[in-house]
């Protein structure tokens, strides 16, 4: 018997998706006979994205035998602090989402399903600048791992590129008054805002940013990629450009979708569809190392993953290289409420 | 022990108990409508209990107290002023942010409908108290410690209660405001008003009084008349020393 | 007891009291009063209330700060300086409320009051007039003296208990078997005997003393009065401040008194010329009693 | 620059109003009870959720779902006076302050439980028009919360001067039992003022709805603060006052925001809140019954006491008090060292660790709060002091282990003297106040002093504890580890048990039961609270440094001030001063959880409840008080 361990963020609707789809994909294994006739069971534990809970938990989990692999934790933060836990019991983790270059420089152990943030921060810079057309440029952004890791790259490949960011201001976790920065915002007079912050947080600012009259384009990263930044904004939230690496309205991405929505009775968003990944990335190497003959163990698991062939799922093929993968992205623009593809 | 005709208050064989001190054994003593009746002791000795649970403010554990007819008894507070009694609190307890006008008002708060009533003992009250007149929008708690004893005086008169309860009013005060209290109160007496007063300067409340008790330990020792005590070789001793 | 007299050099030995005033927001509380309390006097401060006194003993104790005028102990300015400077200068006080650490046992509260001289090498309060401002020894040595149990500072203790353990004494067997009763289970006239005590313990050479005999019953007062005029008798240098309405009291132990009526000195003299000063006896005892007419007397 | 200026007090206007009004809420429930409401943050949140949920839910009109919210907030407010205060009313003095607190963690986490953690959209059913005078701009959102609040001053202020209720509520609050002695129900005037103040919390929860347009299960403690930071700006019993303060907070936060950055904005504020504290505490617009807050209670005949223990009826109840002598923290240390004889589980080790850990933590919380008396609500604060100073000394500095844990102390008791001296004149709910304000300040410093701390990213790396002392030893295993925490903790507790049985321990409890007395006796009161201080950051400081050990990765959401108040409710839970209830309330309730690990969202609803029943049926705690 074989386990999986995701950790789940406090932040519940990421944690809800992590859950989900992990459960679906192991599911439609387990329904299939499991690897080789053995089921997959699935430990769930929340950290509430907090580094201490990470830790703890991460010892609760290396402490229960035969786990061979986990997947989590939502951010950089808490991954990296369950990290060296992992590493020590020489148990593979793979994160879906965390972005920081850092993470997968832990030890051998530590995977990633999305672009680093050394990636994704040129595709921010596409999402203002080529796609938005802005040139002088203002980002907000969180102060945390990837915020402050995020600004600092938009800003290199902007400038790279030939645009200005003219304001860069930290904003605090849970911040909700955003009129002073916006009122520097007008002052400063950009022609476009790249939103460097957690969905809940934008979705405040840029309601109050289309209130105080600023109507200038916006772009987002990952964050804003979930359906809640639309459903928290409001009509604010048209018009907002933002880049994915999935899109449920894909066709080719149906099967997952329609049957996350049987079960869930919502669209996944991109965080499920990289620990949907995670957990058939994981079952693969799984699979490898079964039908190997050799024990099933965490380093076994971990070379399987390392070495092995890539693997092609709803967030585009996994190949890991030092642990990191490279995706293409999807642009998304919102109309209507709800994401569409931005036509060019 | 009970006289034949109804008193206006009786208490009855009350205990009184702060957690596992007790304070009151069996006490009983009454109070004639008309009547000014003392109670006398040391400190410690439980009058100021006794006052206290006639206005519910203690629970006796144990006997009765009945006023007008009526048990009240582990009674709050607020319901035994309703039923007619006022309060001159140790203390003097003024509300200190609060105007004067505004604490003789609370005085009249169980009869807050009859403004027109309210406004003409308001009145009264500041012939009387004519310092009280000048300071009427002064907060109380930047007057004297004589003022503010009349300000009590002045409030529970407010109450135009059939029964007074009167704790130490001499308390902290010199002797010439000591002089002036108990002039209200001589006053009061003379215009019929129903006085309970615990008091530990002896002497002048003796002077005031129609009867008294002598209370000690929490057990009354001595009751009779306000005279008769006051010549008592044992009162003397006790209680009024050499002032 | 022998006890060592004022520093050689101090011009004036005594607390002086030069031109006190405090006003609060217009108020005169106290206004220009001067008086002097010499070593080995007992002084009474008598009045009606909202005189003054308290606020005056309030003014030299420390806890309020004079609006003008000067306090001199021996030729040491006191105002300007916090209550725990001047009591650890040889001012020891009590509270009109009598203030006695509720919580604490009887015993500890009384220890308390030994603490500073402990601090201060184990030396009392009346050892080390006017020099030094109340120096205290390194918090470091005593620290490492209370963890380590040092022999000095275990020796500096047992001196210092054994003053606290005199100091109850004094009062019979008042306080001494209650010593580990906390102090809020006392009765008020034992929680005065017990703040009076305390200071008593801190082995003063000035103690002012707020209505330490209210709440007492003549006897009780009486047995203070013994015990204030013991304690004169023992100690021949001790000042004593006090404020008392029991004339009783005042007439049987004052040196001197002075009166005071809306904050500022009415009278001043022994007892029998200030207190029998006919000014004073308008002011202070009122008139004598009328019975009023009962047509009159309608409300009050 | 001038106009940016000028529109920038504009937004520090529209937001300070949003602080008035629940400041408002606050000040009605000081002014009767003479309590510091913290579940006015709860109440605040509530409304907004109720609110929330009549308009998604069942469909109503705002409106409509708004008079429902503030109904049913009225007979909460109610419902918590019943229910959580006045069980208290003779209970010490600390009691229904705690209280508030239990409810408000209580509440907070069954609003995450029936709401979810998430923010939800607000909807607002009526277009919103911005108005614009050159580059400020304000809101019909904002003119709508100005309509409401000044509504609400102006209808407050009247109903306290001129109706009977208003003055029986004045008069209940300046002395509730000469107000009884007059015929006034007391208990019903109590009950008023907690009803009108769970209404305004409801009304003030609906506006910021509105004005955020969504709602967050969360926002109950930040805005609760704020609006108690702007309560007592103003001066807290005033109404004008709190008004005024939230419009201050409001526009000191807002340029703070525009010209230092928006992560100083609550630095700036509570840095005002400590301002005010030192030099008026009595607010703007002053009420002199603030100094008196310390618990003067002379005037009422009880007797004279600062304590926070001590009970507003002068009868108390001496308890039984069970203590461990010094060596018994020893003994017990060494044979919880030995545990890793018995068990090799990694998880178990590392549940342990961190109970031991709080244990010494929780006890140097009642160093101060119990023995000295001031309440500690920010000593999470020092805690993060040790475990950041453990880092840096370790990792950057590559110091050894017993060099890095005694400079961590060492930092922390300087720190925490630091941080004691603007409270050395407070006492009562004011240090309290301090103290919270202290707490928050260090959370913030953490979140936004990157350079040292890396804010919100975590300082990570922390090496191994290498032992200078035996040959550089490097305690790489849990294993080991756990023994060093043991064996740290218990000498730590030892240390601070001889302490407090000594002369020193015994000034402590005389400063917190009586500070004028005192001062009279002559003792150095500042010096004293000052070690108090030290001695308190010195133990938080050891258990940060460990615990940056044991996790090797240390962040500021360790370190909030909820985390605070956790801290404040164990001590209370083991017993006031009580070092031996400490350490096992911190020991027990931090590993106990862990077996509930399933139902991890009920903790904090099972901790509050656990201190409701506490504070009722035991309040000097499991082992006494002392």
């Amino acid at each position: 018997m074989s386990a999986f361990s995701p950790i789940c963020p406090a932040i519940a609707e990421y944690g809800a998706s992590f859950k989900n789809a992990v459960e679906l994909y192991l599911d439609k294994v387990n329904a299939d006979g499991g690897i080789n006739g053995r089921p997959i069971k699935l430990i769930v534990e929340d950290d509430r994205n907090s580094p201490q809970e990470a830790a703890t938990v991460a010892r609760k989990i290396v402490a229960t035998p035969g786990v061979v692999l986990t997947i989590g934790s939502w951010s950089t933060t808490a991954s990296l602090a369950a990290a060296p836990i992992f590493a020590e019991a020489k148990i593979p983790q793979i994160s879906p989402t965390s972005s920081h270059p850092d993470f997968t420089r832990q030890s051998p152990f530590q995977f990633r399903q999305n672009n680093t943030d050394d990636v994704l921060a040129q595709y921010n810079a596409d999402t203002i600048h080529k796609k938005l057309k802005a040139n002088r440029i203002v980002i907000p952004y969180s102060q945390d791992d990837w915020g402050v890791y995020t600004v600092k790259a938009t800003t290199a490949a902007i400038e790279k590129d030939g645009g200005k960011v003219l304001l860069t201001e930290a904003v605090i976790p849970g911040a909700k008054d955003f009129r002073p920065l916006i009122s520097k915002i007008k002052a400063a007079n950009p022609d476009g805002v790249f939103i460097a912050l957690p969905y809940q947080e934008a979705s405040i600012f840029i309601q109050q940013l289309r209130q105080a009259g600023v109507n200038i384009p916006a772009g987002g990263g990952i964050p804003l990629t979930s359906p809640k930044f639309i459903e928290l904004a409001g009509k604010a939230a048209e018009g907002v450009v933002v880049h994915s690496i999935f899109f449920p309205g894909d066709p080719s991405k149906k099967a997952f979708v329609d049957a996350y929505q049987a079960k869930y009775h919502k669209l996944p968003d991109q965080f499920a569809a990289l620990a949907y990944d995670a957990a058939g990335v994981g079952v693969a190497a799984i699979s490898r190392v079964v039908q190997s003959g050799k024990p099933l163990t965490g380093q076994a698991v971990r070379d399987e993953l390392a070495n092995g062939p890539a693997y092609a799922g709803v967030t585009g093929v996994s190949k890991f290289e030092n642990g990191n993968v490279k995706k293409d992205p999807t642009f998304l623009v919102v109309r209507d409420g709800t994401f569409q593809l931005l036509q060019q | 022990m009970n006289t034949a005709k109804p008193a206006l208050l009786s208490i009855d064989a009350i205990d009184v108990h702060y957690g596992a001190v007790q304070a009151l054994y069996g006490v009983s003593l009454h109070v004639n409508a008309g009547e000014v009746v003392s109670v006398l002791g040391g400190n410690a000795s439980g009058k100021s209990t006794t006052l206290k649970s006639v206005l519910g403010l203690v629970g006796p554990t144990q006997g009765r107290i009945v006023l007008d007819g009526r048990e009240i008894q582990g009674r709050a507070p607020a319901d035994v002023i309703d039923l007619g009694v006022a309060s001159v609190p140790e203390g003097r307890r003024v509300f200190p942010d609060m105007s004067v006008d505004e604490n003789l008002l609370l005085g009249a708060y169980p009869r807050r409908k009859h403004k027109a009533d309210i406004a003409q003992d308001l009145a009264e009250v500041f012939t009387t108290f004519p310092r009280l007149a000048e300071r009427r929008k002064q907060l109380a708690g930047t007057l004297s410690g004589g003022e503010q004893q009349m300000l009590a005086l002045g409030r529970a008169w407010l109450r135009r209660g059939k029964l007074v309860c009167i704790d130490e009013p001499s308390m902290g005060l010199s002797p010439r405001f000591v002089d002036a209290v108990y002039d209200v109160l001589f006053r009061w007496k003379a215009a019929g008003q129903t006085i309970l007063l615990v008091e530990q300067n002896a002497r002048i409340a003796l002077e005031l009084a129609d009867r008294a008790y002598v209370l000690q330990y929490g057990h009354v020792v001595l009751e009779g008349n306000a005279a008769d005590l006051a010549a008592d070789a044992a009162v003397q001793k006790a209680y009024l020393g050499a002032a | 007891m022998v006890h060592s007299l004022p520093t050689p050099g101090s011009t004036q030995p005594g607390l002086h009291v030069q031109g006190l005033s405090r006003h609060f927001s217009g108020v005169k509380a106290v206004d220009d009063v001067s008086f002097d309390l010499l070593p080995g006097e007992i002084l009474a401060l008598v009045g009606p209330n909202g005189a003054g006194k308290s606020t005056l003993i309030q003014l030299v104790s420390g806890v309020e700060r004079p609006t003008a005028g000067r306090i001199l102990l021996g030729d040491v300015r006191l105002d300007g300086r916090g209550p725990e400077r001047i009591a650890r200068l040889g001012m020891g006080r009590s509270f009109q409320t009598s203030r006695v650490f509720p919580a604490l046992t009887v015993w500890d509260s009384v220890r308390l009051g030994t603490q500073a001289g402990l601090l201060r090498g184990g030396g009392t309060m009346h050892k080390d007039p006017g020099s030094g401002h109340g120096r205290l020894s390194n918090p470091l040595a005593e620290i490492a003296g209370e963890l380590l149990g040092l022999p000095g500072w275990r020796r500096r203790r047992a001196e210092a208990d054994a003053r606290a353990e005199t100091a109850l004494k004094r009062f019979g067997d008042r306080l001494w078997p209650r010593r580990d009763q906390p102090a809020f289970s006392l009765s008020y006239a034992n929680r005065r005997r017990l703040e009076i005590a305390r200071v008593l313990a801190a082995e003063p050479r000035y103690v002012l003393l707020d209505e330490p005999a209210a709440g007492m019953n003549p006897s009780e007062t009486a047995e203070l009065t013994d015990l204030l005029l013991a304690l004169r008798a023992e100690q021949p240098t001790l000042g004593l401040l006090v404020v008392e309405h029991k004339l009783s009291l005042v007439r049987r132990i004052a040196d001197r008194v002075v009166v005071l009526n809306q904050g500022r000195v009415l009278a001043t003299g022994t007892p029998a010329e200030a207190l029998d000063d006919p000014e004073v006896v308008e002011a202070y005892l009122g008139r004598r009693r009328t019975r009023p007419a009962e047509s009159d007397a309608h409300l009050g | 620059m001038l106009e940016l200026f000028a529109s920038q007090i504009v937004n520090g206007l529209a937001i300070g109003q949003v602080y008035a009004l629940i400041a408002l809420g606050f000040s009605l429930v000081f002014g009767v009870s003479n309590l510091i409401n913290f579940a006015q943050g709860a109440l605040f949140m509530l409304g907004a959720f109720i609110a929330f949920t009549g308009v998604t839910t069942l469909h109503l009109p705002l409106v409509a779902a708004a008079a429902l919210s503030v109904a049913v907030m009225s007979l909460l407010g109610m419902l918590l006076e019943r229910l959580a205060l006045r069980p208290l009313e003779n209970a010490p003095y600390i009691a229904p302050v705690l209280s508030t607190l239990a409810i408000s963690l209580i509440v907070d986490q069954l609003a995450e439980i029936i709401w979810s953690p998430e923010g939800q959209a607000f909807p607002v059913p009526f277009e919103e028009v911005t108005y614009f005078f050159g580059s400020a701009y304000i809101t019909s959102t904002d003119l709508l919360i100005f309509g409401f609040g000044a509504a609400a001053a102006i209808a407050l202020t009247l109903f306290l001067s001129r109706s009977w209720l208003g003055r029986t509520l004045r008069a209940t609050a300046q002395d509730r039992d000469a107000a009884a002695q007059l015929g006034v129900r007391t208990s019903n005037v109590k009950r008023l003022a907690f009803g009108l103040a769970g209404a305004l919390g409801a009304l003030s929860g609906i506006l910021v709805a509105l004005y955020f347009k969504s709602v967050f299960p969360q926002m109950g403690l930040p805005y609760g603060l704020k609006g108690f930071a702007a309560a007592l700006l103003g001066g807290l019993a005033s109404t004008p006052g709190a008004v005024l303060g939230g419009l201050l907070l409001g526009i000191v936060e807002t340029l703070a925001s525009a010209y230092i950055g928006e992560g100083y904005r609550d630095l700036v504020a509570y840095t005002l809140v400590l301002v005010f504290l030192v030099f008026r505490p009595q607010g703007l617009l002053g009420d002199r019954r603030l100094d008196a807050l310390g618990g003067l209670g002379g005037a009422g005949g009880a007797m004279p006491s600062t304590s926070v223990l001590s009970s507003s009826s002068s009868q108390r109840k001496a308890t039984r008090v069970l203590e461990l002598p010094p060596w018994g923290f020893l003994a017990v240390g060494l044979a919880l060292a030995l545990l890793p004889v018995a068990t090799q589980n990694a998880y178990v080790l590392q549940a342990v660790a961190y109970a031991i850990i709080f244990a010494l933590l929780v006890a140097s919380v009642t160093l101060v709060s119990g023995s000295l008396g001031i309440l500690s609500i920010g000593h999470m604060a020092f805690y993060g002091v040790g475990a950041y100073a453990v880092g840096i000394l370790a990792r950057n500095h590559g110091w050894p282990a017993e060099a890095a844990l005694l400079g961590a102390a060492a930092i922390t008791a300087i720190i925490a003297m630091v941080a004691a001296l603007p409270l050395l004149k407070l006492s009562g709910h004011t240090a309290a106040l301090g103290t919270l304000a202290v707490g928050q300040i260090g959370y913030l410093v953490f979140m936004t002093w990157l350079d040292v701390t890396r804010g919100p990213m975590g300082f990570i790396g922390i090496p191994a504890p290498r032992l200078g002392l035996l040959g550089g030893y490097t305690l790489a295993s849990l294993t080991q580890k756990f023994c060093l925490i043991a064996v740290v903790v218990a000498v730590g507790l030892a240390l601070a048990q001889r302490l407090l049985n000594s002369g020193i321990g015994r000034v402590w409890r005389g400063i917190r039961e009586d500070r004028l007395a005192a001062h009279a006796a002559g003792l150095p009161v500042r010096r004293y609270i000052l070690l108090g201080f030290a001695l308190s950051g010195l133990l938080a400081g050891t258990a940060g440094g460990l615990f940056a050990y044991v996790q090797s990765v240390v962040s500021p959401e360790s370190f909030t001030v909820s985390a605070s108040i956790l801290l404040l409710t164990l001590a209370v839970l083991g017993g006031l001063g009580n070092l031996t209830g400490a350490a096992l309330a911190g020991f027990a309730l931090t590993l106990l959880p862990e077996l509930l690990r399933p139902f991890a969202e009920w903790r904090m609803i099972a901790y509050g409840v656990a201190l409701l029943l506490m504070l009722r049926l035991r309040p000097n705690g499991l082992l006494g008080a002392r």
